[in-house]
C-alpha cells in the first residue's frame, strides 16, 4: 500500500509507543494526539493519555480538531481544570510527554515562540503552551517536519528545555542535570527517520530510517551536522496499521495523506 | 430573577478601560466570542489579557487589548492568529511570554489568596530569561498598575531544604474582571460547565468582577440538587447574561460544535487589515447585538453544529443533512 | 477487575512505619475509620498525619500516630480527643499547630508542584510564632527526612510590590501516603465523593501512593458518563479497596449518618488509658477485619444510620422505626 | 415565655446580623451556624452563609452535628473543597466571620489552641480549625460562654488575631492595622451581653445588656475591668424569636435550653 512520508511518521512514532504500554503519557495539541490513540489501537492498549486540558485518561472516540473540546473530554476518567492535569508534570506523573514544535536542535531543545531574534526581527509563532512544563519534567517525544530550517544547530529561543540549556536568569548554557530538571528528549520523529540522542555527547543522531527514504536526504534536510552511521532501516509500514490510521482519522482531519 | 440579570451591553460596561481581563474557556473552546465583540463595540481601549486563549484576535486586532501576558498566540488548529501577529510587529500588543502552568498558577495563587508560589515549570527556558521580559511595558497599560508585579519572574534559593536548591517564584495577578461563558448558570450565578474547564473557577474566584455568560439560565435549585457537580459558586457571580450560542464560532461542549468554516473565513479575512476591517464591519460593528448575529448566521449553519446527546458532540460522519 | 483490587489488610501494608498519612475526609465526616484500625491491627509506629482531621484519635491512643501538623484535634460536637489530649500531654504526640488554610496550603502545594507559597493566613497569631514550633521534632520521626522542611515558617519581603510587605512562607509537603473513604470508586480508580470534599482531591494528587477505600465499586464506565462529576481520575490511585460502612462512625453523605451514640461511649471509655485500652480490644483488636466489625455493630443500629435518598441524610424526626 | 440566658445569646447576635442582610458570612462551627440560620430565617434573608467545609450559600436544612456533614452541603450552590471556601478569607469574600472561642481577651484576640503555657504546663484545647484564617480578614463576631476565666486581660495563646497582636516571628505586641489586616473584632457575643470595641482603645466595652441581666454580674464574671458605663438594656426576647430558634434546633441539639 502507498503511503506518505507524514503517515510514516505517525506509524513509527506509534510503534516506539509500544514499549511503555501501562505508562502515564501526556500528549500535546496536534500529531502527538494521532500518534498516541494509533499506539493505544495497535500496540500500547493499556497506555494512559493525559491532555494539559484537564482531561484525564482519554478515550478520544473522533480525532479532534480543539485539543479543549468534547472529543478529549468525552468520557475521560475525570475533566478538572488544565492545571490539575498539566501540573502532573512536576508531580512527576507522565513518563512521557509527547510533543510538536517549530523549531529543534541537535540538543533536543524546542522552540515554538518566535522565530529569529526575540529583542529584533522575528516571527511569532504559537507560543509554549504546556511545551515548557512537559519539557521540564517528562520523557519527551518531539514530533516535527524535517526541514533544515525545523531541524537546526541551536534553537532561536528554548521553549523547551532539552539537553543543552538556559541558566536561570541568564544566557549560560549547562547541561540539563545541572538543573536538577528530570526526564529529557527521548526521541525527535520526522517524516524521514527517528532521531535519538547520544548518551554522551547528548546530540540527536539518525537511528531508524523510514523504508525508502535515503540516508543522503536526512542528511541534505538537517540543519546541523548528523550523524547516519547508526542508522537502520525501520520495518515496513504494514497494511493493518495504515488502515487502522486511516479509520481513526478518516476524514484526514490531520492532513497526513 | 436576580438583579445579576443583564443584558451583554449592560455586563460589558464594567469592562473599565486598561483592566486586567481574565477570559474563561481555552482557546477554541467555550471562548465568550459575544463578549469579544462587544468589546469591540464598546471600543474598550489597553486591556490586557491572561492566560491561554487567541480567539480574542478580533478584539486585538480592533485595538482593545494591548497586553498578553500568557503562553498561546496561535488559532489551534486553524494556524497563526493574524491580528495578534500583525499588532504585535506593529508594537501595538505587548506580549509577556509564559508557560501554561505558570499561566494558570497566576490565578490559582490570586484565587487562594497567595501573593506569589515557588514554580518550577520553566526551568532551562527563556521563557525565564528576564532579558525578554516585558513585564514593565504592560504595567504601564494597566488602570491599576499595583496589579501587575514589577517583575515577571523573581529567583531564590529555597529556605526549607538542606541544599538551598533555586527556586522560581512566580507572583500572582488578580485580574479586575473575569468574563466566562458557561453551558448553564443558575437564577442566582452557581456555574456548571460541561466538558473542558480551562482555569474559569480559579478566574472567578480570583477576579474582582466576575461576568458569567451562559448558554441557558437554569432554575438555581435544579443545579443545587448536585452542588458537587457546580463549578463556581453565586456569590462569586456578579453579572449574568444569557446569550444561547454566545461562544460562536468556538465549540461548547455537549451543546454544538466548532464552527471551521467560520473560523476559517475569518483567517482568510484578516490576513490584512483592510480585510480585517470589512470582517469586523459585517461580523461586529453593523450587527447591534448577538440575537442579530445569530439570525445572520442563519438556522441551517446553526443546526449543522448542534451537540448530540449522550456524546457532547456530533460525529463528523453524522454531518449529511440535519 | 483491576488489579489495583485488594483488600484492606493488604492495603494498608503499603504504610511503612514513619510514613507521613494524609487522611481523606474530614474530622467525623466521610473520615477511613476502617484504615484506622487497620492500622491499629498492623502496629504501625511514628506515622505523621497532617490537616484537619481528629477521628484518628484511637491510632494515636495505640501509639501508631506520633506527629501532626495541622489545625484541630478536638472531636467536633464530641469535645476533646482523649488519646490526642493523654498522649500529647505525655510527649508521644508531637503537635505542630497550623491554621485551617495553611493546612491544606500544604497539600495543594504539593499537587500542583510547588515547593511553596507566600501565605497570610496566620500573621498576627502566634501559630506564626517560632518558639511554638516543633517541626525538627516530627522531622525526627519521619522516614523521609528531607520531605519535612527544615522550618515551619520564613518571614520575608515580598520582592514583586513597591513596597515590600512582608510575606510568609510556607512549605509544601508531600505524603508518602494518602488513605481516602470515599462513595464511589471506579473499577480503575476514578473517585466521585458526595457533599463536603475536603482536601481529598489535594491529597490525592499529592502523595506518592493513594489508597482509596470506597463505599461501593462501580463500573468505571459509569463514573465516566460525567467526568466532570469526578473528583480524582483513576490514574492517580493505586489501591481500591470496597468496604460498606467502612467510615463508621463518622457520616458519609448520601450513604449513612454519624453514628453519635459509637461516638460518645467511645469518648467515655478512652478517657483513661484502660478504658481505652478495652475499648481497643473489643472494637479493634480482638475483630478480625471489617465484615466482622460490621456484623457486630449489627443490622438495628446500621438500618437507623441509612441516609435518605434526595436528601443525603436522614432527619432526625424521622428516626422511629426503621 | 421563660428562655436561658444562652438562647438570648443566640438571639441577640441573631438580631445583630439584620445590619447584614444580603452579604457573604463564613461562620465556624458550633453556635455560629444555630445564631446565622436563626439571622436568615428572621432578620437578614438574603444572607449567605458559607462554610469552611467548601460549601457556599447553605441552606441548613436541619441544625448539623457535625460541620462537615450532608446537612451543610444540602443544596448549597457548590460544594468545593475546603480551600475554596475558607481562602474567600484572604480574597475579601466575606464582610462578616462567626467564630466560637474558649478563651477571648479585651482586644478580641481568640484563644482555641491551648490554656496555659505553650511551653510549660497547658491544657490541649480544639486547635484552630478556621479561626486563625476568618480573625485575619473579616469583621468577626465572638462567641463565649461569660466567664472570668473566658474572658480574660490577654489570652495564653493568640490562636485568632483582635486588635493588639503578635508581630510575625515575635512576642512583641503590635496594632492590628500595623501588619496590614483588614476587619477585625466587631463584637463579642456572650450569654449575658454584647460587648463592642471601642474605636480609640480597641479595648471592649459593654454595648447591650440582655433584659433581667445585672450590670454587677457581668463586671464580676468578666476577668479584665470591662467598662459598662455605656450599656444599654437590650429589647426583650419575643415569643416569634423563641419559638423560631426552637423550631430550627428543635431537638435541642446545641443544648440552649
Amino acid at each position: 500500500m502507498e503511503y506518505s512520508q507524514l503517515e510514516a511518521a505517525v506509524i513509527f512514532a506509534a510503534r516506539e509507543l509500544s514499549k511503555h504500554d501501562g505508562k502515564n503519557l501526556i500528549a500535546g495539541i496536534g500529531l502527538p494526539v494521532l500518534v498516541t490513540k494509533l499506539a493505544k489501537e495497535l500496540y500500547a492498549p493499556n497506555i494512559k493519555i493525559n491532555i494539559e486540558s484537564g482531561s484525564f485518561d482519554v478515550l478520544i472516540p473522533e480525532i479532534p480538531v480543539s485539543l479543549f473540546g468534547p472529543r478529549i473530554s468525552y468520557r475521560c476518567s475525570a475533566q478538572l481544570s488544565n492545571l490539575h492535569s498539566l501540573a502532573g508534570t512536576g508531580r512527576g506523573d507522565y513518563e512521557i510527554g509527547f510533543i510538536g514544535g517549530a523549531q529543534v536542535d541537535k540538543y533536543g531543545n524546542v522552540n515554538s515562540t518566535v522565530i529569529g531574534n526575540y529583542l529584533g526581527k522575528h516571527k511569532r509563532i504559537a507560543g509554549s503552551g504546556g511545551a515548557v512544563d512537559i519539557g521540564c519534567f517528562t520523557n519527551t517525544i518531539i514530533i516535527v517536519a524535517h526541514h533544515p530550517k525545523k531541524l537546526v544547530e541551536f534553537v532561536d529561543y528554548i521553549t523547551t528545555p532539552g539537553w543543552k540549556v538556559k541558566k536561570p536568569f541568564s544566557d549560560e548554557l549547562v547541561d540539563r542535570e545541572e538543573l536538577g530538571l528530570p526526564g529529557g528528549p527521548m526521541m525527535i520523529v520526522t517524516n524521514l527517520c527517528i532521531m535519538k540522542f547520544d548518551d554522551k555527547t547528548k546530540e540527536a543522531y539518525v537511528e531508524t530510517i523510514y523504508p525508502g527514504v535515503k540516508e543522503e536526504e536526512i542528511v541534505k534536510m538537517t540543519g546541523f551536522d548528523v550523524d547516519v552511521s547508526r542508522a537502520k532501516v525501520g520495518e515496513e509500514v504494514t497494511k493493518e496499521e495504515l488502515e487502522t490510521l486511516r479509520k481513526i482519522d478518516i476524514l484526514n482531519i490531520y492532513r497526513t495523506r | 430573577m436576580s438583579e445579576k440579570v443583564v443584558t451583554l451591553e449592560e455586563a460589558i460596561r464594567e469592562v473599565k478601560n486598561g483592566d486586567i481581563v481574565a477570559f474563561g474557556g481555552v482557546l477554541d473552546s467555550r471562548f465568550p466570542m459575544a463578549a469579544i465583540y462587544e468589546i469591540m463595540r464598546q471600543q474598550k481601549k489597553n486591556l490586557i489579557t491572561l492566560a491561554i486563549l487567541s480567539l480574542h484576535d478580533p478584539a486585538v486586532g480592533a485595538g482593545c487589548i494591548r497586553g498578553f501576558i500568557g503562553c498561546y498566540n496561535y488559532l489551534g488548529a486553524f494556524g497563526k492568529a493574524p491580528c495578534i501577529e500583525r499588532e504585535c510587529n506593529k508594537g501595538n500588543l505587548i506580549i509577556e511570554d509564559l508557560g501554561h502552568n505558570d499561566s494558570l498558577l497566576i490565578f490559582m495563587a490570586a484565587a487562594f489568596g497567595l501573593n506569589f508560589v515557588a514554580s518550577n515549570y520553566t526551568k532551562g527556558s527563556d521563557i525565564l530569561n528576564p532579558k525578554y521580559s516585558k513585564i514593565e511595558k504592560i504595567r504601564e497599560l494597566a488602570r491599576n498598575k499595583e496589579k501587575i508585579p514589577k517583575k515577571k519572574y523573581i529567583l531564590m534559593k529555597d529556605p526549607f531544604t538542606e541544599n538551598g536548591e533555586e527556586r522560581v517564584l512566580l507572583p500572582a495577578i488578580k485580574p479586575d474582571v473575569a468574563i466566562l461563558h458557561v453551558q448553564q448558570v443558575g437564577t442566582e450565578g452557581t456555574c456548571r460547565i460541561f466538558g473542558v474547564e480551562g482555569v474559569d473557577q480559579f478566574a472567578a474566584l480570583a477576579a474582582d468582577k466576575v461576568i458569567v455568560i451562559a448558554e441557558e439560565i437554569v432554575p438555581e435549585e435544579y443545579l443545587r440538587e448536585d452542588p458537587n457537580r457546580n463549578l463556581i459558586p453565586n456569590i462569586h457571580v456578579d453579572k449574568i447574561v444569557e446569550l444561547p450560542w454566545g461562544a460562536h464560532p468556538t465549540v461548547v461542549s455537549h451543546y454544538y460544535d466548532l464552527d471551521m468554516e467560520f473560523i476559517m473565513n475569518y483567517v482568510k479575512e484578516a490576513q490584512t487589515e483592510d480585510g480585517f476591517q470589512r470582517w469586523a464591519e459585517e461580523w461586529v460593528y453593523s450587527i447591534e447585538n448577538h440575537h442579530e448575529y445569530v439570525k445572520k448566521l442563519g438556522i441551517e449553519r446553526l443546526m449543522k453544529l448542534r451537540a448530540v446527546k449522550g456524546l457532547g458532540f456530533r460525529p463528523r460522519t453524522w454531518l449529511k443533512g440535519w
